[in-house]
């Protein structure tokens, strides 16, 4: 299977649907373990990156991707402002000329976000951080050869909850120490929010 | 004459102008600016209000660049990398008491290398 | 329950506006009190808005204080040996990066041992 | 020679108007070296605590001293307030019960006065601060047996200039390091007018 442009338009729009729907609970979240506004600044930045792709026609997936990516890094006002904004960027640059993107170019656009997560929030596996859900969804992609909703689904979901033992040591939740343990990530929820739109997009093309 | 020039970030705009005002008080010449909040006033940080800031207080000295927490640093690193100059540096000091010693340095002349020196010697 | 104040001391109110609007998105029920500027709002320390902060800070579990430069020092030293309560200590890090730890180990049921001891870890 | 209230008293008016009179000289001092507001900074003190004084009719040489102190510390604003307040506290309790004030008395005062600066401010002498004056003049006080009205006002004088050629170590002048090298230290010159005053008012007497 392959995404076009409208595939890649329809996975922003409907991750900007999944987070306005859940923005409370990724507030409660961030309150448990940080200072309350992840609900807010994901939502702001994804309700304005919708915006935008829907006023223009694209003829590229990495400009989507590079659209969505700018207004998360200038709109969100958090941490996972730049995070994010990273993610879709690097996303943007392996699907440069790309157009359908394949399972594969696919799958390397996700080990450059990692890398990039990495890079940006100097953070590695296991703190605590989306990094825990775009890395074993990276995992999982390379371990398949093509896009299956469901299993995206189930990972994603799956990695999220893997967050909730952790011990935060990056980001605001980093102060809580062990108090950190026992919550789930909400930017790890975030994420998982943007793969479930990702296995929906799948599904429907499927 | 041309001066080192200061940009303070913070989550939150008082901060910064508080800072600003401290510095004023003994430092007249050092361009000094402030990114704080996001764009509609609340507490965070914007990339591009970083952005912007770092290229007012460039007067072709450098910038010693000074943030609170978390990702008021991610955000500043971005905006660094964006603008990508060599004498464009982000200080790892605390950011009231840091960026007073650096716009003190700044306004004796030192360079952005003496200035990261200054501080790392008195912040460790 | 009773938490560690916090008490936030700068020659600029609004540093210690901003710091405070910045503690209490994440930290809700720790006492936070501020003493900024002089007492007529001028740049400045005033020692008898500094005892009262720590007096209206202090639920019975000791104050961590914190303050910018210099004479804010001196001025905190002085208003808490006119207290004279073992639990109100002095804190020799950073006014925003270290109260902003201070606030959230107390929200966390942290006496003022551990908080210092915490914030020594933190910056040295 | 003796000191009686009233002297005390003359001691502190004199004090506020030598302030006043180069409110404007010591401001300009601490442009150089500092954040300029000890003209300003002191001027209030001294204004306040010469008002509190004309208030009331004292009895006692450590209540005049007493009350000078506590407006200093409260009025001043800056770390000449906590200093200054100190200095006169130290000069109240050695005053305590001993109306009207020996030579002896008045140099115990001064040598808890330079013990107190030192703790306070955490600086011993050769730092640029008023303690080279204070503790200049300790030195002299006990070299001497009297009240000598010239002879004090030049040592303050000298005390004063000596600071001129130092770098600061301590307070606001710090941060400027070798640039501090070549200007008076303003509470130096502050503490100059004081013993100026002082001198006044053992001239007057004799
Ligand atoms: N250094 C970091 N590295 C990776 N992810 C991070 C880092 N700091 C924060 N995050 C992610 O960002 C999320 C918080 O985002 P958000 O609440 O929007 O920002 P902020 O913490 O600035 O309020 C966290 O749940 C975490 O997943
Ligand atoms: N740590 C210190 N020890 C002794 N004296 C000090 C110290 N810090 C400052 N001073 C004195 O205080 C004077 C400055 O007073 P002022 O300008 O009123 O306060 P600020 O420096 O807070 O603006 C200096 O000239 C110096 O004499
Ligand atoms: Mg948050
Ligand atoms: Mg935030
Ligand atoms: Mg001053
Ligand atoms: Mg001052």
């Amino acid at each position: 299977m392959e995404l076009d442009v409208q595939d890649i338009v329809a996975w922003i729009e409907k991750s900007n649907e999944n987070i306005q729907a859940n923005k409370e609970y990724l507030t409660t979240l961030d309150q448990e373990i940080g200072d309350g506004d992840h609900g807010i600044n994901m939502a702001r930045g994804f309700q304005e990156a919708a915006a935008k792709i829907a006023e223009q026609t694209y003829t590229s997936s990495a400009d989507v991707l590079k659209d969505t990516a700018m207004t998360l890094m200038s709109k969100v006002g958090g941490a996972s402002g730049p995070l994010f904004g990273t993610a879709f960027l690097k996303l943007s640059t392996a699907a440069n000329g790309m157009d359908p993107i394949s399972y594969e170019t696919f799958t390397n656009g996700l080990e450059e976000a990692v890398n990039g997560l990495k890079q940006r929030g100097k953070a590695t596996e296991g703190e605590k951080t989306l990094v825990d859900v775009w890395s074993q969804m990276m995992n999982y992609f390379k371990h398949e050869t093509d896009f299956h909703a469901e299993t995206i689904a189930e990972k994603a979901k799956k990695a999220m909850e893997d967050t909730k033992d952790m011990m935060a040591t990056k980001g605001r939740a980093a102060y809580f120490k062990e108090r950190s343990v026992g919550s789930i990530d909400p930017g790890s929820a975030s994420s998982f929010y943007i793969f479930q739109a990702l296995a929906d997009i799948v599904e429907r093309r499927a | 004459m041309s001066y080192v020039g200061i940009v303070l970030i913070s989550h939150s705009p008082k901060i910064v102008e508080g800072t600003k005002d401290l510095i004023r008080q003994v430092i007249k010449e050092v361009p000094i600016e402030i990114a704080g909040g996001t764009d509609d006033g609340a507490i965070g940080t914007n990339v591009e209000m970083v952005q912007q800031a770092i290229e007012r207080a460039n007067d072709g000295e450098g910038v010693s660049v000074f943030y609170d927490i978390g990702s008021a640093k991610m955000n500043a690193e971005m905006a660094i990398e964006m603008i990508g100059e060599e004498d464009v540096k982000l200080m790892g000091a605390p950011l009231v008491e840091g960026s007073y010693v650096a716009a003190v340095e700044s306004g004796m002349g030192k360079d952005v290398q003496r200035i990261t020196a200054a501080l790392a010697n008195e912040f460790g």
